[in-house]
């Protein structure tokens, strides 16, 4: 079982406990992870902000170079890569002027028709079961809420996964494996994304939002599957309870630290311990 | 191949699967054949299969007195087996009713038949058992109606005086109406005398109407087996006829009688994009 | 591609057709940082409607946009808000109206992309310090230069800080694809 | 011999004056047949029409022509004239010298050469003219009603009070439709039931209806007057007919927990039961889903306990047949499903409003339940999940409708009124309570209907939001919704109790089947067509068949009951002739010469054209032809133009009378 | 003036529905709206009535031009009457073409029952172009001779 791997920058950078944690799971699972040779970044959302073209480009070139490598699936780990590259995709896939366009512009030949997926996807695809025969140990003293953000689900045009609205598939997932997700509000509400440095106000005050939902609804941990989130959620932690003052510390992990976790692996090679907010 | 076919008709006899057989016959390899019906299966070397083959024995399937003799089967090339598609939609016959002999023809005739010259049914594909197998050239619209294309050439004062000289020639002999497969009428519209459609006198005005009613009966209808001109005791070319309207349906709906079997006959179904450049 | 800030030109960066939209303010609605906004995304869509392009370019809330597509989503027209808001600040940043009081997130998003344009990937200490500099030249706002300075301990602490970031191989291609992209828009 | 009469009219100076009328009228006398040419002022006029009426008589004419206006005009009032005279009407025929002659041509010498060629051609024409009679068709006068809700009730109640059968068919176990289940009704505020059950037991009672309650029609065959429709009655197990209606068994019932249908799931019901206490008939049926003897094979306690041995648990499916003259589909509406699931192509529900996942979201037509007096709560607004009384309620209007995203473009029409009657529902049970209403537009017009919405916002003090709402959570058993004001330009959070979502109307479940049973057309939303959507709003596109109410597509009540007289006066005329008459001027095949390709059946749009098998006495098959069904055909000809063999023909403008038309040209 | 006599009227045929076209010319009457007098109307129910039959005939008689009119696509008042009669003209035209008939003394309009001014310009034109055609002797010959 081979896939293409798309780290993006995040998990080359501030968090690459993120990234620990998805490799560890997956070579678990013998699923062989083959780095797009020399990509680069999606461009997020400064791209799209400032030039359009630019947000098409930069996914495209990587598209392209994975194309190069003969890679037909790709993961994403970061949901905003993950969607910039959908996005870019499936705008080269329909419409071949662009195409010729946009090839020319990365010097590559581009098609579009890669499929780009996340962890959750990759998850479900290559091994839901095989998780479940390699677990060791039941998450049942894990109540998580699954947090999805924003760009896991949306747009739901472009990705075509899970609800919009409603998504589900990380609780399956973890439920499979013994964890007892809660029922919560704040599954797709906005943390602030990108917004950390620039904006910090707003950060801290949707993060809040979410922890305490989590709470009010008897989650003693957050999952996540973004870097962003993470970043959000964890690291500005502190700086929530200290504005706000909430009840309790929460843990968040990402989906595959818990889906590790049950596999047997250590925290460490997890990179759990990288997290600010640890389980005391 | 003969010896297949007349296997198969004598196998046909002996089972009683079919009452008679249609097929050719000739009186020595010199003349031209003749159409025979065989209900007795030790007549079946009567039968014969070489370019000689020229009639389109689907005419006789209309006959009462064949229909009289029992379920027939009869022998039929790529081209005339178009006919039998079309009686069938027109409720003249059942399928069912009919065994058809299929017979590989790459063309008749020496020289070759005009016909066969742009013909791309060299394979039966509606027939029971196909006899021989040969290549099926594909043939494109131009080709089809080249000589319709030269014809037109001319200028329409030409064209009508062409016409006009024709139908100077006509004798009124109806040979064209009794060989086509597609004249089934119980009453032809000539016959009709309150009111008198077609002037029966001998008269040109009478053969022009005649020339138009019975191409224009034939729209989307004809299959284009030439029969009509090739039993004309004066030779009138009525192939340029049946082609300008065979082509008007192809370019605009299309259309080719007899081809698919599933397609909705034109007289009688329509298209709200029908063109309309020429109506004000 | 129109290059200068027209209904039209918006209605082709955004892929959407704004004269679509009925007003029904589901975007407002659900807006993570409504509240925060001085034109709220459906006001955005209602000026762009009306051609007053001034006015939604130079408003603060197209900066203040997570661009977390909660608009676009829901939108019982499907007009794509969020892209809309995306097709405004980069006329906004083209044609420098932005609102001064937003600056530093425009900034940011430069600064992001210069990052990108030297590296091919993000530098992250690079985008903080030259960030940080930048913003303070802006609006020479101490505590907000000071701030965040205990995280990078912590980040390293936890080795989730590297000092010297990557960078791809092929650097010049993402530069030439930065030049084409600008060149073209 | 014919005799024919030519009269030309001046029509004053009308014609007079561009046409030298003496001039035709010697020229025509000319013609071979023309028995009398005759000119004067005013044919139309009553001394003209006296002296065509002497003139046929006296001169005992086969046929004749009146050269004057257009046919369009007054053919009607000739062919009448000629058949006071006796006269076959059908030897009438006109030349228009007049529009399409004096009127357009100021030379008088071409305009007088012209008018001669036009009444030669009518003689040509009407020497071939044969005697028609009107055909007759008998009329089945009884009339089948689909679906017995408001809309259905009226209609039939209009045709039984006429003096005709009805048969109507509901599929539900009783009669009454949506409105049966309805609090009470804008703009009046008058209980929905206290006016429609005494119409609902009308209908039971009545003595020329005939009612199939838990039936749906299988299958129509025919025509307008003589249609035959077989109706499916679903196994009841329970004889209607010795059935009393005490009560007894649904009362000892021991399976209760099945969720009431009437009441959408807010309150239960047994097994054996009928749906509420003023259903009609008032007699139970047993749902062999939920019925321990039938699903499981034991308990069959109603049996026991049942008096008058009603209960037959080998009940069976069975079909029944009906003959009647007419159709009047009123099969009405259900609501758009809010939840994930959906029925139809490109619709998607409301995740983000979470009505599966939060008990306290319902639709609309629950608060009507919640709201009634017969209601799970007897009337009193308390919130499902626990029964509290919401201090805070949250309407939310166009929820399905006019969202595209959703897949229902259009405006269901009646949420607005409702919705401000809900608000005051609302306020005059919970008097310290707050009703918030997020809507798009108002949209209330008709009588008293604006009054009504304003009196709901300025007396009863309901909150209007002019936005949509994105997104409801909950936060310790309270709904946070989270919407806008765009007037006020300000996002909107409300903690709200309860709420409640004005639901799109949809056509109900089966209408597009029933449709194509009936050769009805219906759009993309599964709403019925009518055949003209302003002059005949009930008609479709098969005679005789009419539709009303909400399956049409959505309506209020009034609209509703309107439309259903509306059908029954459309029902009635049908039924006003022991026969219908319809035009003689119709296709017929000549059955001699017809060879059976039946070109003309694929161009008729009436389906008028069948295909008949001629036998020998001895049954042996001599052919299959083609045969002109007089009550479909419409007359336009189509087939005649298409048939090689010229074995159809159009009475009134055979081939012969158009040919002769065109040969007097020459 | 004296070519004034001389001059060609041609005579045109016209096969007009009762429904719309039919209508369409009482409504020029009605409004006065003048035009050549050299059209003869035949009036039948619906163009699809209208077999190709009638149009010969039309030229048999001495039509120099033949009209052919009827209601606008989807406003037949038999529904789709006017959809058969335009496919079959398709057909039709063709064939004449081939048979070196002048295609352009056969006229198809859709004119409605509002359209009193479009039937006036529809046979002006028709009847100028026709007299500048001239009379249809080619045709006529055909019918002379025996």
């Amino acid at each position: 079982m081979q896939v293409g791997y798309y780290p993006g920058c995040a998990l080359h950078g501030s968090s690459n406990d993120y990234e620990m944690s998805v490799r560890a799971c997956l070579s678990k699972l013998q699923i062989d992870v083959r780095e797009i040779d020399d990509w680069i970044c999606c461009g997020a959302s400064a791209a799209h902000s400032l030039n359009q073209k630019l947000s098409v480009a930069l996914p495209a070139r990587t598209l392209g170079l994975a194309e190069r490598d003969g890679l037909n699936d790709i993961l994403a780990p970061c949901p905003m890569c993950s969607m910039e590259l959908c996005k870019a995709g499936k705008a080269l896939a329909e419409d071949p002027e662009l195409r010729v366009e946009i090839s020319d512009i990365v010097e590559l030949e581009i098609t579009g028709k890669s499929r780009v997926l996340n962890l959750i996807q990759v998850l479900q695809e290559f091994g839901v079961e095989k998780i479940q025969s390699l677990a060791t140990r039941s998450l049942s003293e894990f109540k998580p809420a699954c947090y999805y953000g924003c760009l896991l689900t949306r747009p739901p045009k472009v990705l075509k996964f899970d609800d919009c609205e409603q998504p589900e598939s990380m609780e399956k997932i973890l439920g499979l494996l013994g964890a007892v997700p809660v029922d919560w509000n704040f599954k797709t509400e906005c943390c602030g994304a990108g917004m950390t440095l620039a904006n910090e106000d707003t950060v801290l005050d949707l993060s809040h939002k979410i922890i305490s939902d989590a709470i009010d609804h008897g989650a003693n941990c957050l999952v996540v599957a973004c870097p962003m989130c993470h970043v959000n959620l964890d690291m500005k932690q502190a700086a929530v309870k200290e504005r706000f003052g909430v009840q309790r510390d929460m843990v968040v992990y990402y989906l595959s630290d818990l889906v590790g976790i049950a596999m047997g692996i250590d925290e460490k090679d997890l990179g759990v311990d990288r997290h600010y907010v640890v389980k005391d | 191949m003969l010896r297949k076919l007349q296997n198969t008709c004598r196998q046909l006899l002996l089972e009683g699967k079919v009452d008679v057989v249609i097929g050719y016959g000739q009186a020595d390899s010199e003349s031209p054949t003749h159409p025979v019906f065989i209900t007795d299966a030790k007549d079946v070397k009567k039968l014969v299969w070489n370019d000689k083959c020229l009639i389109n024995l689907v005419t006789y399937l209309k006959r009462p007195e064949i229909k009289s003799l029992g379920k027939s089967a009869i022998v039929a090339k790529g081209c005339d087996e178009r006919a039998i598609v079309v009686l069938e939609k027109e409720s003249q016959l059942e399928r069912d009713s009919v065994f058809v002999i299929g017979m590989a023809c790459a063309g008749v005739g020496q020289p070759l038949l005009p016909k066969c010259k742009v013909c791309d049914a060299h394979m039966p594909q509606v027939a029971d058992i196909i006899i021989g197998s040969v290549e099926n050239p594909s043939v494109d619209a131009d080709t089809r109606y080249a000589e319709l294309k030269s014809f037109l050439k001319k200028s329409p004062e030409e064209r009508h005086k062409h016409w006009v000289k024709e139908c100077r020639r006509c004798l009124k002999c109806y040979a064209c109406r009794q060989t086509c497969p597609m004249c089934y009428c119980e009453r032809c519209i000539v016959d009709v005398n309150q009111p008198q459609y077609i002037d029966s006198s001998a008269s040109t005005k009478g053969n022009f109407a005649w020339h138009i009613t019975r191409a224009f009966h034939l729209a989307g209808r004809c299959v284009g087996c030439d029969e009509c001109t090739r039993v004309c005791p004066v030779g009138i070319d009525l192939r340029l006829l049946n082609m300008s309207i065979a082509k008007s349906a192809e370019q605009n709906f299309e259309f080719r009688a007899g081809v698919d079997p599933d397609a909705k006959p034109i007289i009688g179904s329509y298209s709200e994009q029908d063109r309309e450049d020429f109506i004000r | 591609m129109r290059s200068e800030a027209s209904v039209a030109s918006i209605d082709d960066l955004a892929h959407t057709r704004v004269c679509e939209c009925y007003q029904c303010g589901k975007c407002s609605a659900g807006c993570p940082v409504g509240e925060q906004m001085d034109i709220l995304p459906h006001q955005l869509i209602r000026l762009v409607q009306l051609g007053c392009l001034e006015e939604a370019m130079s408003a603060d809330s197209i900066w203040k946009c997570v661009s977390c597509l909660t608009c676009s989503t829901r939108c019982p027209k499907s007009v794509e808000c969020a892209g809309v808001v995306d097709a405004l600040r980069e006329f906004s940043a083209k044609e420098d109206v932005v609102s001064k009081r937003e600056r530093r997130t425009e900034i940011f998003q430069r600064v992001f992309l210069e990052n990108i344009r030297r590296n091919g990937r993000l530098n992250e200490v690079e985008l903080v310090i030259v960030f940080k500099t930048k913003g303070f030249l802006n609006d020479l706002n101490v505590p907000l230069l000071l701030k965040d300075a205990t995280l990078a301990p912590r980040m390293l602490g936890r080795g989730k800080f590297h000092l010297v970031g990557e960078k791809v191989k092929n650097r010049e291609v993402v530069q030439r694809i930065f030049s084409r992209c600008e060149a073209t828009a | 011999m014919a005799k024919i009469g030519v009269f030309t009219c001046w029509c004053g100076e009308n014609i007079a004056q561009n046409v030298d009328v003496q001039h035709v009228a010697a020229e025509i006398a000319k013609l071979p047949n023309v028995h009398c040419s005759i000119e004067y002022k005013y044919m139309c006029s009553e001394p003209g029409q006296a002296m065509i009426r002497e003139k046929i008589a006296a001169e005992k004419l086969t046929g004749m022509v009146i050269a004057s206006c257009s046919p369009h005009m007054h053919l009607n009032t000739f062919r009448k004239a000629a058949k006071n005279a006796g006269l076959n009407p059908y030897q009438v025929e006109m030349a228009n010298i007049r529009e399409h002659c004096s009127w357009v041509h100021r030379n008088r010498e071409e305009a007088t050469l012209k008018a001669v060629d036009l009444v030669k051609m009518a003689v040509a024409k009407v020497r071939k003219n044969q005697e028609l009679v009107p055909i007759d068709i008998p009329v089945t006068k009884r009339v089948l009603v689909v679906g017995g809700g408001v809309a259905g009730i009226q209609a039939a109640l209009d045709i039984a009070d006429a003096g005709y059968e009805v048969v109507m068919v509901e599929r539900e176990p009783s009669i009454g439709g949506r409105m049966a289940g309805l609090s009470e009704t804008f703009p009046t505020l008058d209980c929905s039931q206290c006016i429609l059950t005494p119409r609902m037991v009308d209908i039971g009672q009545h003595p020329n209806i005939t009612l199939h309650t838990y039936s749906e029609v299988a299958k129509v065959e025919g025509f307008i007057g003589n249609f035959k429709a077989s109706i499916l009655k679903k196994a009841r197990y329970v004889d209607v007919n010795t059935c009393t209606g005490c009560g007894t068994c649904w009362n000892s019932c021991p399976s209760k927990k099945t969720p009431s249908e009437f009441d959408f799931g807010l309150g239960t019901r047994t097994a054996i039961y009928v749906p509420f206490p003023q259903a009609v008939p008032a007699k139970p049926v047993i749902d062999q889903n939920a019925c321990i003897k039938l699903t499981k094979g034991k308990c069959g306690v109603c049996m026991k306990k049942c008096q008058a041995n009603a209960i037959d648990f080998d009940d069976k499916d069975a079909l029944v047949e009906e003959e009647v003259g007419a159709v009047i589909v009123a099969t009405g509406f259900k609501l758009f499903q809010i939840g994930k699931e959906q029925d139809l192509e490109g619709q998607s529900g409301y995740g983000e409003y979470g009505y599966d996942k939060y008990p306290d979201v319902i639709d609309s037509l629950q608060f009507e339940r919640l709201a009634s007096a017969s209601g799970p709560t007897n009337g009193e607004i308390r919130r499902p999940s626990d029964g509290k009384v919401p201090k805070n309620i949250v309407f939310i209007s166009c929820v399905g409708s006019r969202d595209n995203a959703k897949g229902v473009p259009y405006c269901s029409k009646v949420c607005c009124m409702y919705t401000a009657k809900h608000t005051m529902l609302y306020k005059h049970k919970v008097h310290d309570g707050v009703a918030h209403v997020f809507y798009m537009d108002i949209r209330a017009g008709g009588k008293n209907y604006e009054e009504f919405v304003r009196r709901a916002i300025e007396q009863d003090g309901a909150q209007y939001h002019r936005g949509r709402v994105s997104k409801i959570t909950e936060k310790h058993g309270t709904l946070i919704v989270r919407g806008v004001d765009t007037l006020a330009g300000l996002p909107l959070t409300i903690e709200a109790d309860m709420v409640v979502l004005a639901s799109a109307i949809k056509p109900t479940n089966g209408a597009q089947e029933l449709a194509q049973k009936l050769n009805v057309g219906y759009d993309n939303y599964g709403f019925l067509s009518e055949s003209h959507p302003k002059l005949r709003p009930v008609e479709t596109a098969s005679a005789g068949v009419f539709v009303c109410g909400a399956c049409q597509g959505p309506k209020d009540i009034p609209e509703s009951v309107a439309q259903a007289s509306a059908a029954a006066a459309k029902t009635l005329v049908i039924f006003s002739k022991e026969e219908l008459t319809r035009d003689p001027e119709i296709a017929k095949v000549n059955e001699k010469v017809c060879a059976g390709c039946f070109t003309c059946q694929r161009v008729c749009a009436f389906n008028a054209i069948e295909q008949v098998d001629i036998r020998s006495p001895n049954g042996k098959l001599i052919k299959r032809i083609a045969r002109v069904n007089p009550g479909l055909c419409m007359g336009c000809g189509t087939c005649v133009a298409v048939c090689p063999s010229k074995s159809v023909d159009l009475s009134g403008t055979t081939e012969q009378q158009v040919y002769s038309m065109v040969k007097s040209l020459t | 003036m004296s070519d004034e006599k001389e001059q060609f009227e041609p005579k045109i045929i016209a096969y007009v529905c009762n429904w719309c076209t039919y209508l369409g010319a009482d409504l020029a009457g009605t409004n006065r709206l003048e035009y050549p007098a050299n059209v003869r109307i035949v009036r039948l129910p619906c163009t699809g009535r209208i077999d190709f039959n009638l149009m010969v005939k039309a030229f048999e008689a001495g039509a120099d031009s033949v009209l052919v009119s009827g209601c606008h696509p989807g406003d037949c008042h038999y529904t789709t009457g006017n959809f058969h009669a335009r496919r079959r003209w398709i057909l039709f035209r063709s064939l004449l073409d081939t048979m070196g008939i002048d295609v352009d003394r056969i006229h198809f309009t859709w004119i409605s029952a509002a359209e009193g001014k479009k039937w006036q310009e529809v046979v002006t034109d028709i009847t100028e172009s026709t007299r500048k055609l001239g009379p249809y002797t080619a045709y006529q010959r055909v019918c002379g001779e025996s």
